[in-house]
C-alpha cells in the first residue's frame, strides 16, 4: 500500500533573541492556519536569556493534517544575521529560498540568495529598528506563495497591540513591495549541487 | 474575654462564702464515666477543694460532694470527657429522694 | 465560554490544554511556575476569573497538589500543572488522592531528569513516575497528547474519567507539544461529553462515603452538603474511619484497583496507523508518536509495510491494544525521549512474540523521522 | 458562657468512635478538643458548616472523633488542603489542627505562606515540644538542651516561637494559650473563628510521656503545674524586660490585625477580569 507522502512547505525564521522573529511566525501560522484554513504547525527554539540569544521559529504548512512538527528541509529561510545564515542555511532543500537580512548579514553562503536589508529599511525609514521582524514577515509572506497577504495583514493586526496597527501595517507592505521587486525565476537554480544534498 | 480577666480556678468567682443562708449555697454533682478515664490524675491535682480523691485503681471518686464549688476545672481540663459536672436540683419534696 | 470555544485558533500545546480544562468544567488551579508547564497557569490566572472560578499560585507544587484536592473535596473540579521536579514534589498528596479517591487532573508537561534536568528540551523522562512515584499500590490513570488538539480533548477526556472513577489522572505533555501552536476547531461546549462525579443518593445517615457501586466507585459527597464524613489517607473501612482489620484493609486495596480493571475498555486509548497489513510497527507516544507516523509513510515509500500503534493511555498499560501488534509483526520499535520506560512495558506483553526493540534519545533533542526510518528499514 | 461536657460531648463527638480516645492519659489534646468543641458551640456553628483538617502526628488524630467535616491530610499539608477547601467554598468555617512539627518543620513553609495569604482560616497549633507519635524526636520547638529520642545528648539548635513566628509572617490574629488554662484557650480560639482573616492559636501542651519524662519534667500534673507558673499574659509581659521573660510562657492575645482577605479580594479579581473582557 503505497500513499503519496504528504506535501509540506517548511519555513524557519531565525536571528537573535529579540528581534521578533517568534512573533514573525506566529502570525504568520495564524494567517494560513485560522485565515487561509490550511494545516499549520508552528514550533520554536530559544535560549533561557529573553534578549540577544540564538533564536528560530519553524512553520510547517500543509493541506494535510501535520504530523512531525518540526521542519526537516526547508522550503524557505529568513535569516536575520550573520550566525543564523551561517547555522541553518544547509537545512534548505535544493531549491529552497534563503532571504537574509542585508543590513546584517554580510557574508552570503551561496548565490542563490535573496538579500533585503529589513533592518535598514526599519530604522532609516520607519523610524523604529524594532520593526525589521514585520517588514520581514511582509516579503516572506510575498516570496513563499503560502499565504493570502491579506490573511497576513489581518492575522498581524489582530495581534499587535492597539494603536500600533498603521504602523505595522505599513512596515507589512514595505516588505511586501521590497519582495514584489525580486525575480524568483532569476536566481540561480539551486542553493547547493544535488551531489551535496 | 482577655488573658487578664481570666479567672483563676482557686478564685471562683462566686466563693461560697459570699452566700448569706447556708441553703441557698449551690450545690454540685459530678458524675464520671469511668470507661473513658484513663487515671490520669488532672481532676484530682487541681480541684481547689481537694474533693476528688483517687479510687484503687487511681481513677477519680467524690467524697465530699457538698465541698464542690462548681468551678468546672476538673471537667474542663479532663482530656477524655469523662468528667461531668452539674448543678444539684433542690428537692421539691421532702420525700424526694 | 462561547466566546472562547466558537472559533477556529491557532493555540500552543499548553493554551489548549487550558481549553480543554476549562471545557470539561475545571474551575479551580492551583500551581507553581516551572517551565515548560508556566503557560498553562499564566492562562488560567486570567481565564479562571472570568468563568467565576478560582487560580491561586502557592509556596510549592506539594502545596499546590494539597490545595487541588481540598478544592475538589469541596466539590469543584480542579487542575493542577507542572514538569519533572514540580511533578517529584506532588506524589506525596497525589498518592493522598489515590487513598481517598479524589479527583483531580495533573498536567506534567515531561522534561528531561534527572532533578533539574533540561528545562527545555523535549523530553519524555517522567512515564514511570507518573505511575509508580507514589508510595504504596495505587489506582491511577496517565495519558499522554500528542497535538494540539489532543491536548485539548485529552485534558476533557482526563477530567472525565477522574470524575468517573475518582482517582487522579495524570496528563503528560511534553516540551514540542506544549509549545506546538496548531490551528483547532474548539468544540462547541454543547457538543462535548462532561461527566461529573456521582453523588450520593440516600439520607445523610445512610451513607457509606467509601461504599463502592457495582463499578466499585463510591458516590461522592460535597464538604457541607450535610453528609458530614472522614477523610483520610489512613487506609479506612467503608465509613472513612481507618482501620487495622485485615478483611477491611484488604476490600479497600482491591476495590481501588478493581475500579479501574473494570473501566479498562472506557480507559484503554490508542490510534492504530496503517497497521492492516503492518509486518513491522512502532510503538509511540507522545510528540514521537508524530515523528513515527512520518517515518512509516516514508519506509512504505520504500515497499516497507509499517505502521503504527499511537498509545494514549499508557497506564494501565494497555496491553489489549498491544498483544495483537506484537503477534502480527516479526518487529516492533519503541522509540521514546528517555532510556526506556514504555518499552519495558511492551516487552512485559510480549512474552516472546516478536522482536521488540528500543529507539531512546536523551540528548534534549526530539526524535526525527529520518533516525526512526533508518531503523525500521534494518528491522 | 459555660458550656457543659455534657452538651458538647452529645452535640459534637462521633458515637460510632470507640472512646476512650487514642492519647495517652493526661495528654493535652484532649483539654484542646473539648475546648475547640466549646468555642465551636458558642459560635453556634452548624456541623455542616464546619470542616476540621488536620496533618499527621497526635494532634492529627483529633478529627477522627469529631462530627464534622473531617480531614485528615499529610505531614504538614492540612493548611495547603484547607487553602484549597475554602477557596472552593468560602462559606465554610475551616479550622486546622496541627502540631509543632507538622505545621513548622514539614509544613513550615506552608505555615508562614497561609499566614501571608490571609485567607479565613483558623489554625490551632498544639505545641507539646517533641514528636509523639513517632517516639519522642526533637521537633522546631524542643527547647535548647533538651533531650529527646534524636538529641540524646542535649539539643543544639534554637526553638521556634511559633506564635511570634506567625506574627512576623503577616497573621491576622495570634493567640497563646497553655493547655492548663483551657477556658481562656476555648476564649481563643473562639475569637479565632470570629476573626476575618487567618488566625492562629498556639497552645502549649504537654507530652509527659515522651518529652517531660526524658526532661525530668514529671507527669502530666508537675507539666501543668509549670505552665500555670510560667504563664503570664500579655499586659503583664509588657512591662517586663527580656531577661524577666526568660522561661515564662506569654498568654493572650499577641497580634489583631485586620488585612484584606484573599476570598474577598478575589472577588474583585472576578469582577475585574469579567470588566476586562477576553484576553488575547
Amino acid at each position: 500500500m503505497k500513499l503519496p507522502v504528504k506535501r509540506r512547505y517548511e519555513m524557519r525564521f531565525s536571528g537573535s533573541g529579540g528581534q521578533g522573529l517568534i512573533m514573525a511566525a506566529v502570525v504568520f501560522a495564524e494567517a494560513v492556519g485560522v485565515y487561509d484554513g490550511k494545516y499549520v504547525c508552528q514550533t520554536q527554539s530559544y535560549g533561557p536569556e529573553a534578549r540577544g540569544g540564538k533564536s528560530k521559529a519553524e512553520v510547517v504548512i500543509s493541506d494535510a493534517p501535520i504530523d512531525y512538527p518540526k521542519a526537516r528541509r526547508l522550503d524557505l529561510l529568513l535569516a536575520m544575521n550573520q550566525t543564523a545564515c551561517d547555522a541553518y542555511y544547509r537545512d534548505l532543500n535544493p531549491d529552497g529560498l534563503l532571504v537574509v537580512d542585508s543590513s546584517l548579514v554580510s557574508q552570503y553562503p551561496t548565490s542563490r540568495i535573496i538579500a533585503i536589508p529589513f533592518t535598514r529599511i526599519a530604522r532609516d525609514e520607519l523610524g523604529r529598528e524594532m520593526a525589521a521582524n514585520m517588514v520581514a514577515l511582509g516579503a516572506v509572506g510575498l516570496l513563499s506563495g503560502q499565504v493570502i497577504s491579506n490573511s497576513l495583514e489581518k492575522a498581524l493586526l489582530a495581534r499587535v497591540p492597539p494603536g500600533s496597527e498603521e504602523f505595522n501595517r505599513a512596515a507589512l507592505h514595505r516588505g511586501m513591495d521590497e519582495a514584489a521587486k525580486i525575480n524568483l525565476d532569476a536566481l540561480p537554480r539551486s542553493v547547493l549541487s544535488d551531489d551535496e544534498v | 474575654m482577655t488573658a487578664d480577666s481570666h479567672p483563676s480556678p482557686v478564685e471562683p468567682q462566686q466563693p461560697d462564702s459570699n452566700l448569706s443562708k447556708a441553703n441557698r449555697k449551690k450545690r454540685y454533682d459530678i458524675a464520671f464515666y469511668h470507661d473513658w478515664c484513663k487515671a490520669c490524675g488532672l481532676c484530682m491535682a487541681f480541684c481547689p477543694r481537694q474533693v476528688i480523691q483517687a479510687d484503687e485503681h487511681g481513677k477519680p471518686l467524690v467524697t465530699e460532694p457538698d465541698a464542690c464549688i462548681g468551678c468546672r476545672f476538673c471537667e474542663t481540663h479532663c482530656p477524655d470527657f469523662a468528667i461531668t459536672v452539674s448543678e444539684r436540683q433542690p428537692r421539691r419534696r421532702k420525700d424526694d429522694v | 465560554m462561547s466566546e472562547i470555544q466558537a472559533k477556529r485558533q491557532l493555540l500552543q500545546g499548553n493554551e489548549a490544554i487550558v481549553h480543554g480544562a476549562l471545557a470539561a468544567g475545571c474551575r479551580f488551579f492551583a500551581g507553581y511556575p516551572i517551565t515548560p508547564a508556566s503557560e498553562i497557569a499564566e492562562q488560567l490566572a486570567a481565564l479562571l476569573p472570568k468563568v467565576g472560578g478560582t487560580f491561586i499560585q502557592m509556596e510549592d507544587e506539594i502545596a499546590s497538589m494539597g490545595a487541588i484536592i481540598g478544592a475538589s473535596l469541596a466539590g469543584v473540579k480542579a487542575m493542577t500543572a507542572t514538569s519533572g521536579p514540580g511533578f517529584s514534589l506532588m506524589q506525596e498528596n497525589l498518592g493522598y488522592a489515590c487513598a481517598a479517591e479524589v479527583p483531580c487532573v495533573v498536567v506534567n508537561v515531561m522534561r528531561g531528569g534527572p532533578s533539574t534536568g533540561l528545562p527545555t528540551s523535549p523530553a519524555q523522562g517522567d512515564v514511570q513516575m507518573a505511575r509508580w512515584g507514589t508510595h504504596g499500590d495505587h489506582p491511577i490513570i496517565v495519558l499522554a497528547v500528542s497535538t494540539v488538539s489532543d491536548c485539548f480533548s485529552l485534558t476533557v477526556k482526563a477530567f472525565n474519567l477522574s470524575e468517573q472513577f475518582r482517582v487522579p489522572v495524570i496528563l503528560l505533555s511534553d516540551e514540542i507539544v506544549a509549545h506546538t501552536r496548531e490551528c483547532v476547531q474548539l468544540p462547541d461546549a454543547a457538543e462535548l461529553r462532561i461527566l461529573n462525579r456521582l453523588k450520593p443518593s440516600v439520607p445523610p445517615d445512610w451513607y457509606k462515603p467509601y461504599e463502592g457501586d457495582s463499578r466499585g466507585v463510591p458516590a461522592m459527597a460535597t464538604l457541607g452538603d450535610g453528609y458530614r464524613h472522614h477523610v483520610t489517607g489512613l487506609v479506612h473501612d467503608d465509613l472513612g474511619f481507618p482501620t487495622e482489620k485485615s478483611n477491611e484493609i484488604l476490600n479497600f486495596q482491591q476495590r481501588l484497583m478493581h475500579k479501574i480493571t473494570r473501566g479498562f475498555p472506557e480507559i484503554m486509548l490508542t490510534r492504530s496507523y496503517r497497521l492492516e497489513d503492518a509486518e513491522v510497527a512502532i510503538i509511540a507516544y507522545g510528540s514521537v508518536a508524530r515523528s513515527a507516523m512520518r517515518a512509516v509513510d516514508e519506509v512504505r515509500q520504500r515497499g516497507i509495510p509499517a505502521g503504527l500503534l499511537q498509545l494514549i493511555t499508557l497506564f494501565p498499560f494497555p496491553r489489549s491494544h498491544v498483544t495483537p501488534v506484537l503477534k502480527q509483526c516479526r518487529a516492533v520499535l519503541v522509540p521514546e525521549m528517555n532510556m526506556g520506560q514504555i518499552s519495558r512495558e511492551v516487552q512485559r506483553v510480549n512474552q516472546g512474540m516478536c522482536t521488540v526493540v528500543k529507539h531512546n534519545r536523551v540528548d534534549g533533542q526530539c526524535i526525527t523521522p529520518d533516525e526512526l526510518e533508518a531503523r525500521l528499514v534494518k528491522l | 458562657m459555660t458550656v457543659p461536657a455534657q452538651a458538647i460531648r452529645h452535640e459534637y463527638l462521633r458515637h460510632n468512635k470507640k472512646f476512650p480516645h487514642v492519647w495517652c492519659p493526661g495528654c493535652g489534646n484532649g483539654i484542646v478538643m473539648a475546648a475547640l468543641l466549646r468555642a465551636i458551640y458558642r459560635l453556634e456553628l452548624s456541623k455542616d458548616e464546619v470542616v476540621l483538617a488536620s496533618g499527621i502526628g497526635c494532634s492529627g488524630r483529633m478529627p477522627t472523633y469529631l462530627d464534622f467535616n473531617t480531614l485528615h491530610t499529610t505531614h504538614g499539608r492540612a493548611l495547603t488542603f484547607a487553602t484549597g477547601v475554602k477557596l472552593a467554598n468560602p462559606a465554610l468555617n475551616v479550622v486546622v489542627i496541627m502540631g509543632d512539627g507538622d505545621a513548622t518543620a514539614i509544613g513550615g513553609n506552608h505555615f508562614i505562606h497561609a499566614a501571608r495569604r490571609n485567607l479565613n482560616l483558623t489554625a490551632i497549633i498544639i505545641n507539646n515540644s517533641i514528636y509523639g507519635m513517632t517516639g519522642g524526636q526533637y521537633s522546631p520547638t524542643t527547647p535548647f538542651g533538651a533531650r529527646s529520642t534524636t538529641s540524646v545528648y542535649g539539643h543544639i539548635e534554637q526553638a521556634f516561637s511559633i506564635a511570634e513566628l506567625a506574627v512576623t509572617a503577616g497573621a491576622a490574629f495570634v493567640a497563646r494559650s497553655t493547655v492548663y488554662h483551657a477556658d481562656l484557650i476555648d476564649q481563643l480560639i473562639e475569637q479565632a473563628m470570629r476573626k476575618q482573616g487567618f488566625a492562629v492559636v498556639e497552645v502549649i501542651s504537654n507530652c509527659h510521656v515522651q518529652y517531660g519524662r526524658r526532661n525530668q519534667l514529671g507527669d502530666a500534673v508537675e507539666m501543668l503545674t509549670r505552665f500555670r507558673d510560667q504563664a503570664i499574659t500579655v499586659s503583664k509581659a509588657a512591662k517586663l524586660s527580656a531577661e524577666e521573660l526568660a522561661g515564662r510562657i506569654t498568654i493572650g492575645v499577641l497580634a489583631d490585625r485586620d488585612l484584606p482577605i484573599s476570598t474577598e479580594e478575589y472577588d474583585k479579581v472576578r469582577q475585574r477580569a469579567s470588566e476586562e473582557g477576553m484576553l488575547r
